[in-house]
Order: C-alpha cells, then structure tokens, then sequence
C-alpha cells in the first residue's frame, strides 16, 4: 500500500490549546490547532513541545501525536514531573510552541494484512494514528493493551473504533485478564497469527514482546523514548544502541526495528 | 537594513585573520555541523559555525543517560561521541562548504597527539576556516579537560597545534579551574589567537527515587542560562589578562544575554543550550543585537566589546 | 512521632563531638543568628543554626547594590559586613544561648592572625558549639577566598586555628578551585572536624542599559539552586576523598535537594537562599527529610549518607 | 495623637488575589485578600511577595501596601522587569504568599498639624494609607506629586479624598505645572507651612526634597528602595547609608528620617 512519505522538513509553529482535559488520574488529553504540522504529520512520529518560556526548566518536552483531527493534534500525556505538571496547568486559548513533525514513525511494510499492536500504559499514546492508518488501509488490527488499572488504559476510543479485536491486561484484574499485557502477546500470536507486532510502553516489557515476536518470527517495531535536548538529531542525548551502532532516537527512531535494538541500560528510569 | 530604521551598524568582527559578518557563533556539540538546523536557521546569516567535536578516531561517547536538566540548565555527558575527523571530512565539511558561513572545526583529543593529528588533518582542508582546540572537555576520561586546568598542559597543547596550522586558532577553556587567566595567558603566550570560554562548569545529579546519578557517567557538565554569571565573570577576567580577542559563551538565551558578554569582553559570543530551547535562537540574537545597536546609536557593534564601566 | 506513619526514624547525625537533632543547619549569611526568623522557625528544630560571618573587628562590608537576581539563583556581594566578635558575644550569643540549638559560628578573616583571634576569641563562649572556618568567601579583597583555594594557606588557617580551638572545627570550602579533593585532604590533614562546601561560584552580572556591573563589587557569589549539580558534584567528590564528615549545601530548597546531598555523601546540610524565598524552609526541609525517610522505609537518616550507586 | 504601633511580629500569610487591574500603562493595583497582614499593617510598611513559585527567579519582591480596605490589601505597582511582569499576569482567584507586614512605616510625630506629601511617580504607592491617617487624624494634608505626565499621576483617589490640596505637576505638561515635583515643595514649603514633610519617589528627587525641608527646617522623612533579598533583616543586601552607620532599609526603614541619609550610589539604577 502507498502511504504519504515522513515530510523530511521539520516545522517550528506556534501553536493554541484548543483543550486540555483530564482523561484519569495523572493523564491529559492536550488538543492542539496546529495546522501546518497536523498536515504532514505520520503515525510515531512526535512533537517537541516548549512547555515553559521561562528559564526554570529549559528543555523541550517530547509527545507523541496519538491522532489528528483536521488541523488539531491531540496528545495523550502522563503527567510525571516538572513539564509535564505545568502542561496539565495550560488552559485553553494560551500558546505554545513546537518543532515538528519529528522523527521516523511507524513503518507499515507491503502485503501487511493483520497487525498486532501492544501497548503499555501511556504507550498507547503513539499507537492511535497507527490503528487508524491500518485500519483505513484495510489492515486488520489486534490491540492488546495493559494498565495497571481499568482507569488506565487509555486510547480507547481510538482502539475500539478501528481494531477488529482488543484484548486488555491489567495488573489488579479490574479490567481484562489480571497480570501482565505480555501473557496476552503470547496467546495472540499463537490465535491471531499477525504479520508484523508494533509495541510501545516500559522498556522490560517491549524487550519481552520483542523476544515473543522473534521467537514467533513476526517482525516487531518498537517505540522507544529517550530523553531529548534537541529532537532534530544535533545533540546526540538520546541515543540508542543498535546492532549498526548508535543511532539518535530523534531522527532515526522513535521507531526502530526491534530486533536491531540492543537492550542496554540506557532506557529512563521509571518514576514512582 | 533599512536606513529608515536609524542607522546601519556594521556587525563585523575580526578573530585572528577571519572576519565574521556578525560575532554570533554556534557553540560546539549543540548544533552538529548546522545541517540539522537548516530548516530553522540561516546559515548564511550566522557569524561563524563551529562544528561538533571531532577526534581523529571515531568516539563512541559515553553511556546513556547523558543529559539531566537542572535549574536554569542542564547537564550532559555525551563524551564527544563523533565518527572521526576523515567521516567528518568526507560527510560533514562538503556540505558546509557549500552554505557561504566561515567554519570553524572543534578539535578534540585523547591525547596530545591526538590533538596534533586532528589540526594536521584539518590544515589542508581550505573549507575549514579556523580550529577551536577543546582542552575543557569535563566528559572524557583522558585528555579533555585535563589538558585545560593545567597551564603547562594548555600550553603544550597549544603550542603543538600552532606548530601544525596556518589557520586561524582558538583554545576553548575551562571554567573549572582555580584561576583561568592564568591558562588564558599561557595559551596566548603559545600563540592562540583567540581564546573561548566557558566550557561547561562540572556538575551532577542524583535520583531520589533511583539513588543513582542522573548521568550514567555520573558526573557531566553543566550549561545554560544558571552559569552565565559564571561566565561572564570569567570572560570579564580572561579579557582584561588578555590582547588576543575572547569568544564568550554559557548561557546565552537572547540578545541582551550576548550584549552582557560583549560588554563584559567579548569580540564574538557563541549560543549553545539555546538551540535546544528555540532552534531559532542564533537567528534572534544576530537580529537582536543589530536591534540593540540601532537603539542605542552605536554603528559597529565591536564598540561594546570591553564596554562595561570599571 | 506517630508510630501510626509508621517507623520511627532517628534523624541524629554527628559532626565531631556535636550530635545534632537532624541533618539540617542553616546556610552563614543566610540567617544572621536567627532572631530575624523566629516568626517563621522554631530554632530547636534545627539541627544547628550557623552564624553569620564574624571577624575580630566590625566590617563595614562592600558598597550597594551587593545583590543581583540570576537564572535560578542570586548573586551577593555582601562582603561579611558584620559588628566583630565582641559585638556578637555581647548581643547574639546570650540570645542564641537560650534557644536550645547548637550553634556554630562561621569565623572570618583578613589575615592569618584574625581568623586565630576570633576562634580563640569564642574558645571561652560556652554557648559555642563549634566553629566554620569560612576560606572561601569571594567578597572580600584580602583574605577570604585566597586562603581557600591554595592548599598551602588552607592548612596553615586550619593549623593555626585548630591550634587555639578545642571546639568542633568545620572548615568551609571554596568551589572556585580546580580540584576540591586536595584543599579538602589538606585541611582534614590539619584537624579540620569536617568540610562545608560549597560556598558561592563568584559571578557577574552586567546591567545591558547602564552598561555597570549589577554590583558595585563588579563580581560577587552565585547562590541558589542554579549551582546545586556543581556543589552535589563537589560534596560528592569530597566525600570520597576524605573521611571527615561533610556538610552539604548549595541551592537547596526542599527535602528533595537534601536527600541529594546526603545521598552525594553529606552527613548534614545546610540551607541558604532557599530562606529568602521562603523563611520557614528549613523548617520544611526537617519535616520533609523525615517524610522520606519512613515513606522508604529508612529507621535513620543517616543512612543516606553516601548511598549513591556507583 | 495615639496610632497603633508598629506590630512585632512577621506573618507568613497566603493570599488570594482578588483583582488586578490596569490603572495606566505599566501600572497595576493589585487588591489581596490578606486579613491577618490587613489587620496589623501600618503607613509606610511593605509586604514580600512571592510571584514565582519555580526556580526561574529566586526571590521575592517588596512592594508597599497603597491602601487598606478591611481585609484587602491594596499594591499600586509599576511593571519594570521579570517579576512584575510576572504579577501582571496574576488573574482573580490566583493565590501567592507574602511576608508581612515589615520594615519601619512612617512616623507621625506628636504635635503635627499639617503634613506636606510628595510623591515622584509610583512614590505615591506607599503614601495613600499615610494620606488616609493624617486625615482621620485631624492633620491637615497637603500633597505635591510629581510623575511623566497626567496618566501616571497614580494614587490620586486617596489623595483628592484625603487631602486639604493637591498640587501636580508632569514633565510634558500634561496636567498641572511643567516641570518637577521640586519646584512645587519650593514654594508650598512656603505657603502651605508645613510642619512636616514626607517624601517617596527617585532618589535624586527625594534628595533636593531632603535638602528644600532642610534648608526650611522643616523634619523630613522618606521612604527609599534598595534591592532585598530577605526582607526580614537577615541577609544585610538592602543596606542603607545614614549618619549612624549602615542600616537595613527592610527593618530599620524603609522609612528614614532624611536628615540622617547619606546620599551614595546605592540606589537602585533607574530602568529604560
Ligand atoms: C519520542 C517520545 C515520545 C513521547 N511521547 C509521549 C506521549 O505521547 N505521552 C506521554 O505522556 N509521554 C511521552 N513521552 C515521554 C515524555 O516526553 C515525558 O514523560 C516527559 O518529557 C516528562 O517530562 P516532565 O517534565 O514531566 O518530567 P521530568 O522528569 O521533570 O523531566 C526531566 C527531563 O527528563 C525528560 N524525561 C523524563 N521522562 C521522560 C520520558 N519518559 N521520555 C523522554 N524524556 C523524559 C524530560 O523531557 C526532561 O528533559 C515521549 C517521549 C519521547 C522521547
Ligand atoms: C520597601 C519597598 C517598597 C516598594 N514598593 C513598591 C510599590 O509599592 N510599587 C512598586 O511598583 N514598586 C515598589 N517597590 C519596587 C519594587 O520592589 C520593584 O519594582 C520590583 O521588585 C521590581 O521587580 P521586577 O522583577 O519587575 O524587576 P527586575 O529588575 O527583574 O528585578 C530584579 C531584582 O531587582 C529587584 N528590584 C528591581 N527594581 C527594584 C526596586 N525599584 N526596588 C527594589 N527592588 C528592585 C527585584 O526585587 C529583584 O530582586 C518597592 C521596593 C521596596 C524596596
Ligand atoms: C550537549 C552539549 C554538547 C557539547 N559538546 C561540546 C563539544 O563537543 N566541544 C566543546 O568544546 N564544547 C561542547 N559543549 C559545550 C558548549 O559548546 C558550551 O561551551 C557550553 O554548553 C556553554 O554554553 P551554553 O550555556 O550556551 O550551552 C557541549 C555542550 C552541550 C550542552
Ligand atoms: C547573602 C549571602 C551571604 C552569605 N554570607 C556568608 C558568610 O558570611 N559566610 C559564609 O561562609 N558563607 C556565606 N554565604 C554562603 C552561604 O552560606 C552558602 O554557602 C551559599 O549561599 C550556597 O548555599 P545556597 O545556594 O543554599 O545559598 C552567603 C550567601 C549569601 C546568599
Ligand atoms: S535529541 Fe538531540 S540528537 Fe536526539
Ligand atoms: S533585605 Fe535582607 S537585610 Fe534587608
């Protein structure tokens, strides 16, 4: 199938928020008129939002584009620290800016006919432009998304509206099969026979989906996050180590073939 | 420039033999070899780029994490990851050297020879306008920063590139030194002819959560707007212990930010952790200090270097 | 203590012969002798209150503006004006005698013989718990931080007061230096009790419309959570370089900052500018060390104290 | 007459703002719900406003209290740099926290009977509460003001409810005579006879107003700035050269008796 290329030039746009809504506990949906990127922007690809104009905190913040709707981005974003909390306080009608589209997406090779996606927790964030894209190219598509609760799986409505199948996994049994997503991975891939797995979420547990595919010889795509000064491939913060060496999660990632990656220690910490 | 706007400024300025259309630079390793930042700057309209680090064999820099942010700044530990002065050559200075702004290459080293090795190489390259030696890396185990908080080391180094090039030569110094006149003076008196500074101040941080350092080297420099007292007190000394003309940098956001340093004793100031923020950055500083002059009827922009009242 | 937040936690921690209640002190400068803040701490919840910078006669201190705002810190000038050692024992020591926490005071000098006199002076005071050494001032012109970033005169201040002084001796440590670990082994060689570091990174600060130091001092000392990676690499670098204790500080503002600190190798901390944007902040930073503590589960803070993986 | 004295004791209180409104170009008055500062604050005493709560600029900003309505402080200020800037983007409903009230306010000595007010610019701030006690009691209050042109002539409610007369004057004329405050305090210290004379604004203003009551023996007090970092006495940044040695402006002034200032270059350059 022919989808449009990844643009190769990279937008610096002042943008509105149009909403910013809180979706559960600790996670915000942020709508952003942004008109020129909403245009060209792919499936994994991401922004790098300038959260404070101040000097307090200086970096950028990276999100993923979870869907666009028209010319709105809309973000799915987890709020963890000191950019992501001050996000959550930004009303509607205030501006930011961001660079973007950044980076290299999601790839979706010819004669794909069925797809896994797993996601976990704010993993499914990149995942939602995917499921469409796929699903709008005739592309069957199996969810399988964990949480640690009901509350947190996130993206739904994406997911239901475009996946033949979703299969939910979470820690506390309020929701779908109790334990991890990766038990889902491994029977789905045995019932549902994908052609190709993509998956985005804690680093352990994209390591085990990457292992799982492997061993079912099912191509497997992998979303990883790195933390990012520039986003456009100059600073080289964010690297990962992959068999052709060291590769800039910026420019040459998010998305990686994820037998390509190895699995190091440089993945973030997670937070409490 | 429109002459209805006031008067035209001349913004040249002058480092050793090359003359920059304007004292604005890219500071080392926050702007590669500026292809990254086409889409967002101009290059033609830059004072000069200077280049990521290059050593004469490829670096694969230092384990991941690399960068933390801290108050006003951040640290990084990126090691002078880069693919060798001949991948350099062969990718990077072809490209440059078709975007009409002077080039200035960042020389890294292991060691001394190292360092030789890297200004030979580059001495033949007629697209290379001007060498920086970084003596003030706080990233790698050997070399780097040893060589610059120690005068007879900053010396040698100097003195042993000099022997090797015709170009155009600046030392960029460390800031993590007791008394950095002292290795400005013994750099000048081995024949740089500029010198640059700061490099980043050392720096860590901790995880409460993890108990591990944020830097998976533990330790790495820090940059951006929280050193820039630090720098300007630093550039304001080096000028006064100096003839040879000083490129300041640390912290630099906007263009007030480099009129402090011009003021304080720069000739050309470079932006570094601004990229990140806003890729923009050197854009706005080149037309914000124009701006500036123009308001305050100054016609070259050189008259503030030295400029602040004793 | 409520046993039902669950453990207990001892936050005892030991400087030479001083046990304090909690790892948390007040930063010199910052806190004159704490009568200013009575509205807002309650002293004996201090682990320590450490006085103002005294010297043997009254100093008048630097001309004004001695401050200027940076990126996430503050610039000073002060220049240790203070009313000399008699004044002190006479107004403020009675005072700080009746508020059940000890008291350390923070010893200046112009010379040699003044940092002597004023430490032999308070030998007799048994309201004096211990005494910091403070060779690490940069705003002073003789003495101050020259004695500080010399291993040579570190040890000969710290000899010669170690000489007339029984109490505990804390000796502070410049951050403007090279190499922190060699002026920290010198002064532990000559008896010091423990380090304090790290005093203010000196700095400048050009107003961009007067063209004038922001300063009438022209530099003066960075403070403020700006500096706190360089003072955790410092505290941390000096932590495994000696085997006195050290007491961590610069730019802390909260619990959080503290724990980094101790992590970095501190038995204690101290609080400085973080007082001027909140007067009850160390009040906070007890309280929120001891949160910390039992939320990881720690039955003593001390614990902490160079936990740091590497 | 007998007034409240001076409270000993610091509060930390935080406030809520209840309005904050353009009174000119770059002035705003800034009305605080701050009860328990409201309640003790005197003439001439001044709050430390914490604006920023990140780490982008560290300290807090001194401002005096205008007026007192119940339990409502009111802050005349003038935008100048980051944190007032900052304070003009506080909206009703905002909460902040400020340390008052402090320092040494104005005295009103026994025995005064007319009361000589001059104010250069935003050195009205501190005199509307002033303004509001002579009247009440019973001094008879005249006020010389001084500012660019009419429209920053600020504070001029309280005065014109509150004194006997009021004499202007701007530089461009716009409203009363052209030219300085000074040449008004000539001759009113002439006419009117004052018997006391207070003054806030400029330093070099308040410098020829020291010298006018001087040379009309007339006592003099004047309220100065100096740049704080503490507020509370502490950290000795704000001092202040008088014949008695240098003294903190935070607790030993800002109010000074005038004769007694020696006039240096500590004051705070003035910005373009
Ligand atoms: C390509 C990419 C896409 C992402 N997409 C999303 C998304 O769609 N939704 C979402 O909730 N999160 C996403 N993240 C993670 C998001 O960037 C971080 O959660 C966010 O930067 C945290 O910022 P903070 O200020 O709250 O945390 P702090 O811990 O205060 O941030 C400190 C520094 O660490 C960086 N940092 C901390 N955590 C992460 C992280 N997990 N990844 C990258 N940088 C981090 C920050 O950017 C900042 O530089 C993405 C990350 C990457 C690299
Ligand atoms: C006792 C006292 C009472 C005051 N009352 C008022 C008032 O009622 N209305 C009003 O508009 N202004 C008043 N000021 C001045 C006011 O504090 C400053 O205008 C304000 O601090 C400027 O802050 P900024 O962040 O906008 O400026 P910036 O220049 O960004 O501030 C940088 C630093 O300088 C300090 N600073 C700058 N200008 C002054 C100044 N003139 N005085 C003191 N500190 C300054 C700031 O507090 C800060 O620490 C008063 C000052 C003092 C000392
Ligand atoms: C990510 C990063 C990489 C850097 N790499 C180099 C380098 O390769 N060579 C060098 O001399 N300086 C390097 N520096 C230092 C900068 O050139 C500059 O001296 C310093 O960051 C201070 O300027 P700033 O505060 O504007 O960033 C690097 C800085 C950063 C932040
Ligand atoms: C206004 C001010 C005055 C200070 N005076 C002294 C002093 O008299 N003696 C001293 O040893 N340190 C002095 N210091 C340094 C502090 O004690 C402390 O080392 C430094 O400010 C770093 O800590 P902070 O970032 O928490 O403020 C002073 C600092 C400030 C900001
Ligand atoms: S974030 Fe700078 S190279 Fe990737
Ligand atoms: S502001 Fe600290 S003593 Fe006055």
């Amino acid at each position: 199938m022919t989808l449009p290329a990844e643009t190769e030039r990279k937008l610096l746009e002042r943008v509105t928020v149009l909403a910013n809504d809180r979706v559960t506990e600790g996670v915000g949906l942020l709508v952003l008129e942004s008109p020129r990127v909403a245009r060209v922007v792919r499936p994994g690809q991401f922004v790098h939002l300038r959260i404070s104009t101040g000097t307090d905190f200086v970096l950028r913040r990276p999100f993923s584009i979870h869907r666009v709707e028209e010319d709105r981005l809309h973000i799915l974003y987890q709020v963890l620290g000191t950019g992501t909390r001050a996000l959550a306080e930004k009303r509607r009608g205030e501006e930011m800016d961001l660079i973007g589209p950044l980076g290299h997406g999601w790839h979706i090779p010819d004669g794909v006919a069925h797809a896994l996606l797993v996601a976990g927790g704010l993993g499914a964030a990149p995942m939602g432009m995917l499921a469409e894209e796929l699903s709008a190219a005739g592309v069957a598509v199996t969810v399988a998304q964990g949480a640690p609760c009901a509350d947190r799986l996130v993206g739904r409505g994406v997911f239901d509206a475009t996946a033949r199948r979703v299969e939910t996994a979470t820690d506390d049994g309020s929701e779908g099969q109790r334990g991890f997503v990766t038990a889902l991975v491994e029977s789905l891939l045995v019932s549902d026979r994908p052609d190709i797995v993509y998956v985005c979420g804690p680093e352990p547990m994209a390591r085990i989906v990457t292992a799982q595919a492997a061993a079912a010889s099912v191509p497997c795509q992998v979303s990883l996050e790195r933390l990012m000064a520039c986003g456009i491939g100059a600073c080289l913060s964010c690297v990962v180590t992959t068999r052709d060496g060291q590769r800039r999660a910026c420019v040459d990632g998010p998305v990686f073939d994820a037998e390509s990656v190895v699995w190091d220690t440089s993945e973030i910490p997670p937070k409490h | 420039m429109d002459s209805s706007k006031g008067i035209n400024v001349d913004m040249r300025v002058r480092i050793g033999a090359l003359e920059l259309r304007n004292p604005v630079m890219t500071a080392s390793g926050t702007f590669a070899s500026g292809k990254e930042y086409a889409d967002f700057v101009d290059l033609s309209r830059l004072g000069a780029v200077v280049t990521k680090g290059v050593s004469m064999k490829p670096w694969a820099g230092n384990a991941s994490p690399r960068i933390a942010e801290t108050a006003s700044g951040m640290l990084n530990s990126i090691g002078l990851q880069n693919p060798g002065v001949e991948a350099f050559c062969a990718k990077d200075l072809p490209w440059l050297a078709t975007q009409d702004v002077p080039v200035i290459v960042n020389v890294s080293g292991h060691s001394l020879a190292e360092y030789v090795a890297v200004a030979e190489r580059l001495d033949s390259e007629s697209a290379v306008d001007a060498l920086e030696v970084n003596i003030s890396c706080p990233n790698v185990d050997e070399g780097g920063m040893a060589f610059g908080t120690d005068c007879t080391s900053a010396a040698d180094v100097t003195r042993a590139v000099r022997a090797v090039t015709s170009k155009t030569l600046i030392v960029k110094l460390s800031p993590n030194v007791t008394d950095v006149t002292e290795i400005a003076r013994a750099v000048e008196a081995e024949g740089a002819d500029a010198v640059s500074l700061i490099n980043t101040l050392l720096g860590m941080a901790i995880d409460t959560d993890t108990w591990k350092p944020k830097l998976a080297r533990s330790v790495g420099g820090l940059s951006g707007p929280a050193i820039k007292p630090v720098a300007v007190r630093m550039v304001w000394q080096v000028a006064s212990a100096v003839s040879i003309p000083v490129v300041g940098m640390g912290g630099i956001m906007n263009a007030e930010d480099a009129v402090e340093f011009m003021l304080a004793g720069a000739t050309a100031v470079a932006v570094g952790t601004a990229n990140f923020v806003d890729p923009g950055a050197t854009m706005r500083v080149v037309d914000g200090l124009e701006q500036y002059c123009r308001l305050r009827g100054l016609d070259r922009v050189s008259a503030m270097t030295g400029a602040v009242s004793r």
